[in-house]
């Protein structure tokens, strides 16, 4: 699923900033984006203001987020604090601007031959997810979820996944199952396993799915994460090995990969 | 319009070689990249003989005010070049310059003479960036075998021949007159710096190609001083590039005896560069 | 404590050749700078036979993420250095380094010969981005020329001696190799990038000096690909250096081969950088 | 006059930030430094955070700026905007931190031989005849001052040198004498020549007042300005020509010069 990008990036102002747990949630606007981008597809964002001298000199590249929302030409987007670029992002709001170009890359595809969707990720995976479920929901299924963070104040982000019926886990026990997403997720394949699964989450909670859903025999759609510089295919930046050999770039050939392509997901 | 090697441009600004997959973009961008194309001429990734698959990931390191990649040239490979990225290019509004390398004479032969057949190619841009297996060291980084290079694959093009110049080495302007001297039509300078990063805790090179090329604006006055040398030393028009992201850097390069600009990495912040500092350009050549 | 040639230090920081002046520190700081000399061991700026003013101004340009300077080796001369300087540097708590450099063999065997008397300095650093005038190249650039300059000077002195090579080379680690072979103590690298930077409207050189050469953080991925190369090939010490402002940077050069470690432009930045960097790295060096 | 600076850069504290005229005036905290800089002395500022990122994504080295006060350990600052650092520099307010090196750099000597002292400056080379007025009035004499400025919102600078008395000039007329400063110069030398010029200010101001001195005989001191990256001798890039040949070094020689040493003022 992929929805054309207006050429070129754009120049949009933030319309607000909230916390949510660990989490920052942008809303900006954006009257000239398509209304519908497909879900799992992402933007290119950078600020206009100040892009550069963090640590090191960094940011200096646009970064990669996967929209949450798209709604009356809104979009928010989720992310937490982990370097140069998501700090000077997480300090923006209201009246701001950014540099956005996208929708980027190919989305998530549907569940076909009756197959249930079943959503698995967690961390700053929630939004490719949320976006799929608002899909399904409009579709009339609202999707199951497993969701795995941290700790009870990231598992606030949980939230975010309005459009789907959602169990936590935390590392931690402070909230939900006290262990791994992946065991929500076996127990939901146990339960019924005529289903397709869509994930998105850090490298290892990616790996671990694909290892299940390849042993259950379900078939998975993973939204990849990938260095990227350009996110429009220019660079040859952001590959990923596939198992008939190669390398795919994420950012026009996925995000979305279907986990049977993959022997592994890469550490980064 | 402007004269470059017998193009005709409909302004100075083309991209670096590997920093723009018009292909992709259009995949991202649908015809509209066609109907407002930021360049005045496409300049292909590098085209080797044999197909290349690239270097393993990850592939890029963020650098101050800079990126470092390590790309590994992957590319279809002379016939997959022909068979599936040529049509497509051949659709582009303007004119196609496609970038070679090869490991040997002979490759390099191969390549150019098959490219030189293509009525939808309007220039060939030779990448001397490429080590030299005897020597370890690029082969433009050397007057004599670049010299010796040129002079061999010259009479096999009657396109014009663009020599792409390496900048790690002692004197880029004994290479480039070098290039002239065995009938290049113009050379295309900087490319990319040989640099290093290693992974943030574990202290092992982070780039799966082991070293990489640093390009953007970290490097733009090194450009700007390697295309001064060589403007005062050859009379060959010149493709100057690195780290050119605006109207005034672009004039800059071009004062210093550019005849074009190219962009690179400044196309990954901002895909319609090319169109935006080639209208920053004109406003800025308009005012004086 | 830390041995480098014989030398005794307490950490592996020193300073880049010009880029801290420790008697006009002392006119800024006083004594201060002394009980708290940021330094293990003390680089001078580079000393030549005859005095010298340097360059017209302005001789700064700032850069991406670094600067440019054309400063042009300014200097009272062997003599004035000797008179004037050397007992005053002869005051700093740790070991000196003198460097210098010469345009032709004999001006460089009279440097080393002179300061290889003198009991106050421990050791001679021979700065050889210097250009050749014959070929207008760095006498660096060329593994042959550096070896018979090294060849030259190397009998005439008992102390160590280290060559700062210059980066504007194609094969920094075969120009190092060739030091080596000559018998020379330790290289240290790099020196600055060769830059340009214009005028702001007025198309012109912006520095008094025409060209200069970039330092900071812009060419530290740089620095690290080329003390690589150096410390894969020969097996001499290596004071590496080139856009070093952190413990965490230091640790990088230290881990691809750097025995020390030289701190620059970031000596403007923060006068005390190098007991910063110094106590940096000891922190993660004890955490690993 | 030299007041030794404490050794390196040292965190303060911006205490307040008001905006006069077309300047920012800064006043920070600095309890560690030494109570009296002298007159004409200069401290290099860095923001802390966000130094970087800017046009062209500078600044990268410190900013040279007199000091305009100096009481109670406390510094007041003033400056335009005019460039990346500056630009930086005029966004903070209070509560923000700076690396602050100094006072750096030798001052103003005062008059001897009964001169009196004439201040000729303007726009921001205000500071340090402001810091050499309150010097003379606390020694009993407050000295005349004419100052220049381009029109009525710089002129506002003027209010910053309290401690003498100023008569205005600008360049459009909006307020003061339409004119040069120069001319209300000439004007006080005509009235009485016994006197030491100290100036600061624009180069094309301060060869104007130079040129002016020496045709009258008149000694004057100039605070000079020179683009610098370390403002402690480190890096030898601030260097003005003497007249005698060679140059020194504005930063650790100045950037307080006697006129007489110069052939000129240079352009930058
Ligand atoms: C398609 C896609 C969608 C994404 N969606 C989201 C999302 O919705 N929400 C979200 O929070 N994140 C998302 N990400 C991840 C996000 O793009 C990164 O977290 C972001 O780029 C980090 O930038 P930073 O500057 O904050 O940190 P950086 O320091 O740039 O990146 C952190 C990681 O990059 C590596 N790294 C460190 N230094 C460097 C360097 N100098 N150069 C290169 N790599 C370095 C290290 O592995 C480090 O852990 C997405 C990524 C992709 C590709
Ligand atoms: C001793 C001393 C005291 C000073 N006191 C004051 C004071 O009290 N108040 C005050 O406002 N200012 C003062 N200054 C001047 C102040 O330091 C400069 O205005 C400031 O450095 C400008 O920095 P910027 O980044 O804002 O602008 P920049 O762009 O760095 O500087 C502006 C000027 O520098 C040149 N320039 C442009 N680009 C570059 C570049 N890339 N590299 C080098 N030069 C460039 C041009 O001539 C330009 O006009 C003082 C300077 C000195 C030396
Ligand atoms: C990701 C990337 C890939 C590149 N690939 C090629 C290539 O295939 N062939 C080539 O000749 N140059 C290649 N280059 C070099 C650029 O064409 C250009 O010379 C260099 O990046 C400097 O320009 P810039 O600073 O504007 O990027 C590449 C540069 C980058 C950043
Ligand atoms: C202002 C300035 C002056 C320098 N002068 C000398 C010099 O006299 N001799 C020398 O060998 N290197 C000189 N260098 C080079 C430095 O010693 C060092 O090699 C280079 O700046 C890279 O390190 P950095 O990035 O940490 O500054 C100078 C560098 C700068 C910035
Ligand atoms: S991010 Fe550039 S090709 Fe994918
Ligand atoms: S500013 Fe560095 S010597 Fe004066």
């Amino acid at each position: 699923m992929r929805t054309l990008a207006p050429l070129g990036r754009r120049r949009v102002l933030v319309s607000r900033g909230d916390d949510v747990g660990a989490y920052r949630v942008l809303q900006v606007a954006d009257p000239q984006g398509p209304p519908l981008p497909a879900a799992g597809q992402f933007y290119m964002l950078a600020t206009v203001a100040r892009w550069g001298g963090g640590d090191d000199e960094r940011p200096y590249l646009p970064r990669a987020f996967s929209f949450l929302s798209a709604r009356r030409g809104k979009l928010s987007f989720m992310f937490e604090d982990v370097g140069p670029g998501t700090r000077r992002l997480a300090e923006l709001d209201a009246g701001e601007e950014l540099w956005l170009t996208g929708p980027l890359g190919a989305g998530f595809r549907t569940p076909h031959d009756g197959r249930r969707a079943l959503l698995a990720g967690g961390g700053v995976g929630v939004p490719p997810l949320a976006a799929l479920a608002t899909v399904l929901s409009s579709h009339g299924t609202r999707p199951t979820a497993v969701l795995g963070f941290r700790d009870e104040h990231h598992a606030a982000g949980a939230v975010l996944l309005e459009d789907a019926d959602a169990t936590v886990a935390t590392d931690d026990g402070s909230v939900g199952h006290h262990g791994l997403v992946t065991e929500l997720l076996a127990a939901e394949l146990a339960r019924d396993a005529h289903a397709v699964v869509y994930s998105c989450g850090p490298p290892g909670m990616l790996e671990a799915v694909r290892a299940l859903c390849a042993e259950h025999d379900v078939p998975a759609q993973l939204a990849l994460e990938a260095g990227m510089a350009c996110g429009f295919g220019a660079c040859y930046g952001c590959v990923v090995p596939l198992r008939e050999g190669g390398y795919v770039r994420v950012c026009v050939d996925g995000p979305v990969i279907d986990a049977a392509r993959l022997d592994g997901v890469p550490a980064h | 319009m402007i004269e470059f090697c017998g193009l005709q441009l409909q302004h100075p600004i083309v991209n670096g070689s590997g920093t723009f997959d018009a292909i992709a973009a259009r995949r991202a961008f649908g015809d509209a990249l066609l109907a407002d194309f930021p360049f005045s001429a496409f300049v292909s990734k590098t085209i080797t003989l044999q197909p290349r698959a690239g270097n393993p990931p990850p592939r890029l390191w963020e650098a101050q005010a800079g990126m470092i990649n390590s790309i590994g040239l992957p590319n279809r490979g002379l016939e997959g070049y022909l068979e599936y990225d040529l049509p497509q290019l051949a659709q582009l509004p303007v004119p196609l310059i496609t970038n070679v390398m090869g490991s040997s004479e002979d490759e390099v032969a191969r390549l150019v003479e098959a490219i030189d057949e293509r009525d939808e190619v309007a220039a060939i841009e030779l990448n001397v960036s490429c080590p030299n297996v005897r020597t370890g060291l690029d082969i433009g980084a050397d007057p004599r075998s670049l010299a010796a290079l040129v002079r061999a694959v010259r009479p096999l093009a009657r396109k014009p021949l663009i020599v792409k110049l390496t900048p790690n080495t002692a004197d880029v302007a004994a290479v480039a007159a070098a290039a002239e001297g065995e009938g290049a039509d113009a050379v295309s300078l900087i490319n990319t710096l040989r640099a290093t990063a290693l992974a943030p805790s574990a202290k092992r090179p982070w780039l799966g190609g082991g070293t990489g090329g640093l390009s953007g604006a970290a490097i733009r006055n090194v450009a700007l001083s390697q295309v001064a040398a060589v403007a005062g030393r050859i009379s060959l028009p010149i493709i100057g590039m690195g780290g050119i992201a605006s109207g005034t850097h672009a004039v800059d390069l071009i004062s210093v005896g550019a005849a074009l600009v190219a962009v690179g990495t400044e196309n990954f912040r901002d895909p319609c560069a090319g169109s935006r500092i080639a209208s920053e350009l004109k406003s800025l050549q308009i005012r004086h």
